[in-house]
C-alpha cells in the first residue's frame, strides 16, 4: 500500500462524496475540499468548481454575492462546511460555545439550505468538537416542514470516520473508519449519538493513480490558493 | 452624515486625508481582505486615534478589521466572520469579544448582501431563503421572520432590514481624473458605495482620460457620482493584495497571525508597521516576516 | 423547461440553431434595443414560425419584439414599453394591441429588474418603493401592496413578484472557447441570465483564451455557467447596435417604423429583410433606407 | 428679438426650470430635455447629466437597473416625464385612452416617487392631452399620507405655456404663456382646471447667448444622441 498524507486521504473521500455533480462550490478556508476537485477535475471530470476565494482568475464578476446568488438561483449541488461545534442533528456552530469566539457563520445560514448538498468536514474528531448539542446554532441541520430548504447535509467527514446523514432519520450513520481507528475510539471520541453500519468497514486509502495526480497537478493548482497547505502537505511553494 | 450625491470630483493628498474625514463613531464598510482593502488608511485611522468606530463587514472582516480592534478604534462589528483566512483566527478580534470589550452583531454572508441591496434599491428591506433555525435570527432584532405575502402556503421567509453605512472605505487599482475609479470584479464595493452616504477610495494609480468613455474599462468603473473623495496610496492595500500588481504578503499575515496573539506582541507590530512613517512603507518594498 | 447549469461550453452552428432551441409558447427575456438584441435570432425566429411566445421586456422592448408580434409569432408581452424610440411607436405592437390580438402585462422598469433580481437572488418576491397609485398594481394581481413588516407606522409597500423566464436571449461582442461571452455594462444581460432557465448567446467574435482569466476583460463578462449555448452571429444584432463595432441603422428602422404602419408594408419589409437568406444579411453590409 | 426655433424657447424653458440641481436623469426620448441639460454644461454648471439612453459613453455600468437605484438612492435630483395624457391632479397615463394604445409606462410608477423633483413635458397642448383625468394612471400626481414619496411634480410645460405645481393646493397654477399664445387660447386648449397667475406672464425667450451655445456645442452634443431631432431644428446630421 502506498504510504499517503492524512490530507490525501481525506481529499480522495471527499473527492468521491461529491461522485456526480456539476458544480461544487468552496469557501473560505478549505483547502482539502478545494484538493478534492482539483483531483476531479485532474481525473478528466467535466466539473465546475467555484472557489470563494481563488486569488487569481476569480470565477464570479459580480464580485463576492455571486456565490450566494448562485446557490439561491439552484446552481450549487455540492457545498462544504466546517465548524467549532457539530452535532448529532447535524446543526453546525461557527460562532461561540463555553466562552470562546469563533470567526463567525459566513454564509452557512443561508448555504446549509440553497446547495443542494452539503459536506460536512472537520479534521478534529473529538468530543469538543462532536457535540450531542451545538451551543449556537450558525445553520440548523433540519429544518420544520413548510420552510423553504432546497439541501441538507450529505455527510460528515472528519480526520478520523466518515458519517452518513440519513435525512429520513435525521440521524448519522458512520460509515466508514479511516485506517488506524477503531468503533469504539470512535464513539469515544464522538459526543452525539449515531447509528452503525456492520461491520464498519474500512474508508479506502488513496490509490496509486489519486497519489500521482496529487501531487503532480493538484499540488501545484493548490498551492497558489492556500499556500501555507500546499508548503505542510507537499514541501510546495506558491508560485509567485 | 448628509451628503450623498458627489458631483465634481474631489481628491485628498494622501490616505491619512482620507481618515481625517473618518470620524468617530462612524458606521464604516469594509471589503473583506481579498478585495482592495484600503489598509493604508487603516494605519492611518489608528495614528489618528480613531474611536467608537462601528465596522460592517461585506460580508467578512480581517486583517484591516483587526488592526483597528486591537487598537482600539472599534465599538462593534455586523459582520458574518472575522478571520485571517490561511493565517488563522484574527487574534485581536477574538480577545476583544472573548474578554467583552468589543460587540458582535452576527450576521450571514448573503444577509449583509441583501441589506446593502435593500438600500442599493431605496426599499427598507429585502427577504432571503434560508437563515430560519438558526440562532443568528433571534438575536438580530432588525431581521423578520414572515409569512410569504403571496401565498397561501406556509412559507416563513426572512427579512434583512436596509443597513445604511455612513462611509464606504476601500481601495482601488486606478481612478481617473473625473473621479472615477476602477474596481475591476470586485463588484461588492459598488454595492457598497451605492448603499452608503459617503465613499472614500485610495488608488494606485491616476489614469488619464474618462475610463466610463472606454468600454473595455467601462465595466469594471464605479461612477464619480458615487465618490465622495479619492486619494493616491501607492501600494495602499499591503500586506493585502491588488490582482495583477501586487499579491497578498502571505508571510505578512502569518506573523501578524503570531505575533498578535498577545497584546504586547501586537503593540510592537503596530510600533513597527504603523507609527512608523506611511512613506517610509510607501517607498520601499514590504517587508516580509516569515 | 428543466435544465439550469450548463456545464461544458455548448456552441451551435448559426442563429438558426439558437431559434430551433425556443420552443413554441416559451417566456423569453429580450434585451431594449440599446442593449444587444439578438436581431438575427428574432428573424430566425420568424422564419421558423415560432408561435405563442411570452415575451418579457428588460425592461422595454423595440424593433425585435415589433417584428415578433407582426409575424404572429407572439401570444403576450409583460414589459414596461414597447417603443422605437426616435423612430417612433412600434407599429405592429399597437396595431396588435388596439385589435385585441395581443395580451399586454403592464409593468414599469424598475419592477421588470426587481422581479429578476428576486430570481437572482432565489427569493419567491422583492420590494419597491414608489408604484402605489398607479393603475398598474390594479391589473398586476401578482403584485401585492403590503404593510413594511418592520415598522408600526403605516408605510405601505409594494411586492414584486419574482419574475423567471424561459429563455434568455440576447447578443454579445465576443465569446471565449470556454463558453463565456463578453456583455461589457450592459449588466441587465447578466440579471436576464442569472434568472433564466436557459441563456441563449449570439456573438460576433470568437476571443481566444479564457476572458475569466483576464482581470480587465473579466469584469464585462458572462461567466459560461449562465449560458446554455452561444453561436456565431456576425452583425448580429443589426438593425441595432453593438458599441464600438456598428452603430445602430438610424435609417433603416425610421424606415421600418414608417412602412410598417401598414399590415401591407410590414409584409412587404419581412419579405425583404427576413425572408431572404440570412447568410445574405450577414456578408454585405447592411443596407439602409432612409 | 432673436428668431429662435420652439424647440429652443422649450429647452431654455426646461433649463430655468432644472436650476440649481446636482443631478439629472433624461429618459427615453427626451430631447428637449437633453438639449436643456446639454446647455446648462455649456454654461458651466457643475451639473451631472445622466442620460438613460446615451448612445456612447453611456455613465452607467450596472446597465439599466442603475438609473432606478440610483433614484431610490436619493440621488436623482431632477427628472422628466412626458405622457399621452396629464391631469389636473399631475396624474400621468403613458398606457392606453379611448380604444388607442400608447407605448407603456416605462419607469414613471416609480421615478415620479423616487426623483426629487418631476418636470412633466409634452409639447402638444390640447385637450386631449391636457385632460380632466386620465384613463389610466401610469403614475399619480399626489400620494395618500403615509405612502412613501421623496419627490413629486414641479412644473408642467407646453408647446403653449408654462404651469407650476402647487403641492399645497395640489393644482396647477398657470406661470406663463409663451410668445404668440394668451390666457383664453390655453384655457381652451386645456381640459383640466387651473389656477391663474395674474397678470399672465409672458415665456422667457431664449437670449443671443443661450441661441449661440444651442446652436453650437450644444446641437453637436445632441446629434450623437437625437439624430432625427437634431436635423429637424438644427439640420445637423449625426456624428459617425
Amino acid at each position: 500500500m502506498a504510504e499517503y498524507a492524512r490530507e490525501e486521504l481525506l481529499a480522495c473521500t471527499v473527492a468521491r462524496l461529491i461522485g456526480e455533480a456539476a458544480h461544487v462550490a468552496v469557501g473560505a478556508a478549505s483547502p482539502i475540499p478545494a484538493t478534492a476537485c482539483a483531483l476531479l477535475l485532474a481525473q478528466g471530470r467535466p466539473l465546475r468548481v467555484s472557489l470563494l476565494h481563488k486569488r487569481a482568475g476569480n470565477p464570479f464578476t459580480e464580485g463576492s454575492r455571486e456565490l450566494f446568488d448562485l446557490a439561491g438561483q439552484g446552481r450549487i449541488d455540492v457545498f462544504f462546511l466546517g465548524a467549532a461545534q457539530i452535532d448529532g442533528r447535524a446543526n453546525v456552530n461557527l460562532v461561540r460555545a463555553g466562552g470562546r469566539r469563533f470567526p463567525g457563520s459566513f454564509g452557512s445560514a443561508f448555504m446549509y439550505f440553497a446547495a443542494r448538498r452539503t459536506i460536512l468536514f472537520r479534521e478534529e474528531h473529538s468530543p469538543r468538537v462532536l457535540v450531542p448539542k451545538v451551543d449556537f446554532v450558525s445553520a440548523p441541520g433540519v429544518s420544520a416542514a413548510g420552510v423553504w430548504r432546497r439541501g441538507g447535509p450529505q455527510a460528515l467527514l472528519t480526520g478520523m470516520a466518515l458519517f452518513r446523514w440519513q435525512a429520513e432519520r435525521t440521524r448519522f450513520r458512520l460509515e466508514s473508519a479511516h485506517p488506524g481507528h477503531d468503533s469504539a475510539e470512535i464513539r469515544a471520541r464522538t459526543g452525539f449519538d449515531y447509528d452503525l453500519a456492520e461491520p464498519l468497514a474500512s474508508t479506502p486509502t488513496p490509490s496509486a493513480g489519486e497519489l500521482a495526480l496529487l501531487r503532480g497537478p493538484v499540488a501545484r493548482e493548490i498551492a497558489g490558493n492556500y499556500p501555507e497547505f500546499a508548503r505542510r502537505v507537499w514541501g510546495r511553494v506558491a508560485p509567485v | 452624515m448628509a451628503d450623498l450625491a458627489a458631483n465634481a470630483p474631489r481628491f485628498l493628498a494622501d490616505a491619512q486625508a482620507i481618515a481625517a474625514q473618518v470620524p468617530d463613531g462612524a458606521f464604516v464598510a469594509l471589503p473583506p481582505d481579498y478585495s482592495l482593502v484600503a489598509a493604508e488608511v487603516v494605519r492611518a485611522l489608528v495614528r489618528r486615534r480613531a474611536r467608537g468606530l462601528r465596522l460592517l463587514g461585506v460580508p467578512v472582516l480581517g486583517y484591516g478589521a483587526d488592526l483597528l480592534i486591537g487598537a482600539g478604534c472599534v465599538e462593534s462589528v455586523e459582520t458574518s466572520a472575522v478571520s485571517l483566512g490561511e493565517a488563522g483566527p484574527a487574534p485581536r478580534f477574538t480577545e476583544a469579544v472573548e474578554s467583552g470589550a468589543l460587540r458582535v452583531v452576527d450576521s450571514t454572508c448573503p444577509m449583509v448582501h441583501t441589506g446593502l441591496q435593500a438600500t442599493e434599491k431605496g426599499v427598507p428591506f429585502m427577504p432571503l431563503r434560508g437563515v430560519i433555525g438558526s440562532d443568528l435570527v433571534t438575536e438580530r432584532s432588525d431581521w423578520k421572520v414572515i409569512q410569504n405575502p403571496l401565498t397561501s402556503e406556509p412559507d416563513p421567509i426572512v427579512l434583512a432590514a436596509a443597513i445604511e453605512p455612513d462611509i464606504a472605505l476601500f481601495h482601488a487599482r486606478w481612478a481617473d481624473r473625473s473621479g472615477n475609479v476602477w474596481i475591476g470584479r470586485r463588484r461588492e464595493l459598488a454595492t457598497i458605495a451605492h448603499a452608503s452616504r459617503r465613499t472614500y477610495v485610495t488608488y494606485e494609480e491616476l489614469r488619464d482620460g474618462d475610463m466610463l468613455e472606454d468600454e473595455l474599462l467601462a465595466p469594471g468603473v464605479l461612477s464619480s457620482v458615487y465618490v465622495t473623495a479619492a486619494a493616491p496610496a501607492a501600494r495602499g492595500a499591503w500586506p493585502l493584495g491588488v490582482v495583477d500588481l501586487y499579491a497578498i504578503d502571505d508571510a505578512h499575515l502569518a506573523h501578524y497571525g503570531r505575533v498578535a496573539r498577545t497584546r504586547e506582541g501586537f503593540e510592537r507590530y503596530l510600533e513597527e508597521f504603523v507609527w512608523r512613517s506611511t512613506r517610509e512603507r510607501n517607498s520601499s518594498p514590504a517587508p516580509s516576516h516569515a
